[in-house]
This record gives structure tokens, C-alpha cells and sequence, in this order.
């Protein structure tokens, strides 16, 4: 299945983009596409290896599972207002 | 008035104050977040505010919406800018209308508490020196693992 | 901009907002309040307001005094209009700006407490059906006897 | 000594007139004074016995003793805001 990744801020300098797409195995969870987007390199590997995640614009765990076409973001500690 | 905005263009204070303000609501509680020109002594020239805008929007959207809830009648009314921000601009308002005065302050407080621990949204400080970095931020609470 | 008016003026509210988010404080908080419509169920057309003037503006200077050295640092500032006024007009404003945003509500939330316990300002309301009262008060705690 | 009373709202409309000047025995009270206004009669009987009152425009007690040309004010509960 295909996954997209939002890098944002802080975690869009480290990994040097604000977008990915990787094609992961069926039943891989939102932790697991973390450790492939590290795995990746190139900057990637420098991303926490459990940061705060949304699935398709809503806060996850690192434990969901995925579906092919998601979105997943990686999200910085926040700090609006 | 859309109840949770988050937007490029200036925030029009007035114009919040003048919809969380209508006749049936005796008092408003307006909170203005602005850009300061100092952060922890260090000169600041200005501030860039980075959100997962999509996510961003739903979260407030959600935000604004318990505020309200918890006031039982009245307005709520937030918009956060994002962008680039220079000294003394607003960064966020949140306007909170209703018959007595003690929900809109509770009110108000609550949307502003809630936005610092949830909201996706990132501030990048630039300082007098050249130099810029992402401001610590706060890990939202339902999420922790 | 003086901390505390009593005016028979129509209030500026974005003038208190901005002399309160100067470049230094991050934060303002904005109280107002509005003539409202009704009272009780009752329609109301307007309201006027009494105030032993000399007076009012010294304990509106006291209050917001104190609110100012609760805070800290920042700048507190509240005006209250006495006279005739309509439906939707503001007939108290207080602004409170601070680096930080907590003491911003308390300031402002001290300020009006405060406002309607101890200053000596009266409303008589009007009605649709041509009658009028002086709504009931509070005895200022420091005299009760 | 000349005492000058203020009357506000409900407390101007009870006794129709918003100021009156009474001469007073030295050593009079804020409550000494209250009482003779009140004696006055033309409305001011309706006035309550023992009002809030300032004295110079500070709150002050109905025990306190006033003093030649002091403003003495009635203050019914106050309604601002």
C-alpha cells in the first residue's frame, strides 16, 4: 500500500521535505512507517523515532494501523497561539 | 461569521468583537495572542507560524465547538493566523459572548489553553541576529505513547 | 492613555486593545460590557447610568492599581461610560496586556469583580412598556455595617 | 458646621433632590447626619436608616465623626458594569 507523509516545521527541516510517499506492507502500522520513513535516510533518520502522529487529520497512536491512500503527518510538539 | 478560522490575511479584531457582541450578550471576553519583541530576553524581529492547515481547521473547529457547549448559550468565535508575522501583530483572537460575564472568560480561556495543547501549529522565532529556530512546543495530551 | 475614565462617551474599545498589546506584552485580554436587550425575559429599550463621578474615577483608578501590582508587569486599563445608552452600546471596557497570558484574565477578571462590587456607579433600566428601575446592587464589603 | 449631602439613583428619586446642605452639631456622625436629613422629611424619611456612605468621596462608616464643609454622600448598592 501507498502512504503519504506530512513532515511539518521542525521535522520538515530534519528530513529536508514536506512530503513523502513510501509503499509499505499491508497491515504496517503508523509506528512501523516511521521506522521506513527513518530507514530511508537522507536527513529522515534525524526524525524522533516516536513522534506524535495524525492519521488522515486526526491525532493516531503509533499503534494503528494504516491503510493504502492514508495520509499520515508527523507532528512537532505544537505551539499555536 | 465561520466560528474557527485559521487564516493568512490580519485578524480583524474589531469585527470578533462586534459578532461575539450581539444584543442577547451583555458581555465579551475578547483574548489577543500578539508577536513580542522579546522572548526570554532574546531581541525578536518577527515570527513565522507553520500548521497542518487542513487538521488545523478541524481541530479548532472542535475546540470553539466545546467551549460553546461548556457556555450553554452564547458565541465563541477563534481565528489563528499563520504565516509570516511581524512585532505586534495579533496571532490569534478569541471571542466569547454571552448573557454574564464568568462562562466568557472561562470560555475564552479554555479555546486559548486548548489551542497551546493541541492546535498543529509550529512558531519559527527570527531574531535580531540572523538567526531563527522552532520554539519548544507541547505534546498534545490524547496522543501521549 | 489614562488606566481608568469614567466618560460620558462612546467607548473606543480598539484604542484600549492596541495601548494595551504594545510590543512587550504577548498577550491581552479584552473585557466588555454591552447594554443588552432584555433583563429577566423582560425587553428592554435602554439604559442609564448614574455615577457619583469624583468618586467612581478614583476607585477606578484604585482598582485598576491593583489589578496592575496583582499582575506584575503589563499595563491594566478600564473605562466605564455613564449617561444614556442604548442596546449594544459598551458600557465598561478593561484591557489587560502582560508578556504572558494567564495574569491577562486575571487582571481583567479582577477589574470587572471589582467594578461591580465597589464603584459607585447605578443603572436604571428601561423597558418597552415605558417603565423604569434602578436594578438592585451590591454593599460595598469594606462598609458593610 | 455645614455638612453637604450627595443623593444618587434610587436614593435621589426616594428623596427628590440630589444635593442638600444641613447644618450640624460639631461632633456629628455620617449616621448623626443620615438621621437629621432623614428628620428633614419631603421624601427624605423614605431614605434608609442606615445607608452606605463616603465621606469626601472615600467609603466611610456611619460611626465616623465629620467635619465642617465635609461631602457626605448616600450610596444605594452599587450597580456599575
Amino acid at each position: 500500500m501507498r502512504i503519504r507523509f506530512l513532515l511539518f516545521a521542525l521535522y520538515r527541516d530534519l528530513a529536508g521535505a514536506e512530503e513523502f510517499e513510501l509503499a509499505l506492507p499491508d497491515g504496517a502500522t503508523a509506528g512501523d512507517a516511521v521506522s521506513a520513513l527513518r530507514a530511508r535516510g537522507g536527513g529522515s533518520e534525524r526524525l524522533p523515532p516516536r513522534p506524535v502522529v495524525a492519521i488522515n487529520r486526526h491525532y493516531a497512536s503509533l499503534d494503528d494501523r494504516l491503510a493504502d491512500n492514508d495520509e499520515l503527518a508527523l507532528l512537532p510538539p505544537v505551539a499555536g497561539g | 461569521m465561520t466560528p474557527a478560522v485559521i487564516t493568512r490575511d490580519p485578524i480583524d479584531t474589531a469585527a470578533l468583537l462586534d459578532a461575539a457582541g450581539d444584543a442577547a450578550n451583555g458581555a465579551v471576553t475578547l483574548f489577543v495572542g500578539v508577536v513580542r519583541d522579546h522572548n526570554d530576553d532574546r531581541p525578536v524581529t518577527g515570527m513565522r507560524y507553520d500548521a497542518y492547515e487542513a487538521m488545523a481547521s478541524d481541530v479548532l473547529h472542535e475546540i470553539v465547538a466545546e467551549a460553546r457547549t461548556a457556555m450553554g448559550e452564547g458565541t465563541v468565535l477563534a481565528v489563528h493566523r499563520i504565516g509570516e508575522l511581524a512585532i505586534g501583530d495579533v496571532s490569534v483572537a478569541i471571542a466569547a459572548g454571552a448573557p454574564h460575564r464568568a462562562p466568557t472568560f472561562d470560555a475564552a480561556r479554555y479555546v486559548i489553553e486548548q489551542i497551546k495543547l493541541r492546535l498543529p501549529v509550529w512558531k519559527e522565532e527570527h531574531y535580531t541576529d540572523g538567526a531563527a529556530r522552532w520554539l519548544p512546543g507541547q505534546v498534545p495530551p490524547m496522543v501521549q505513547s
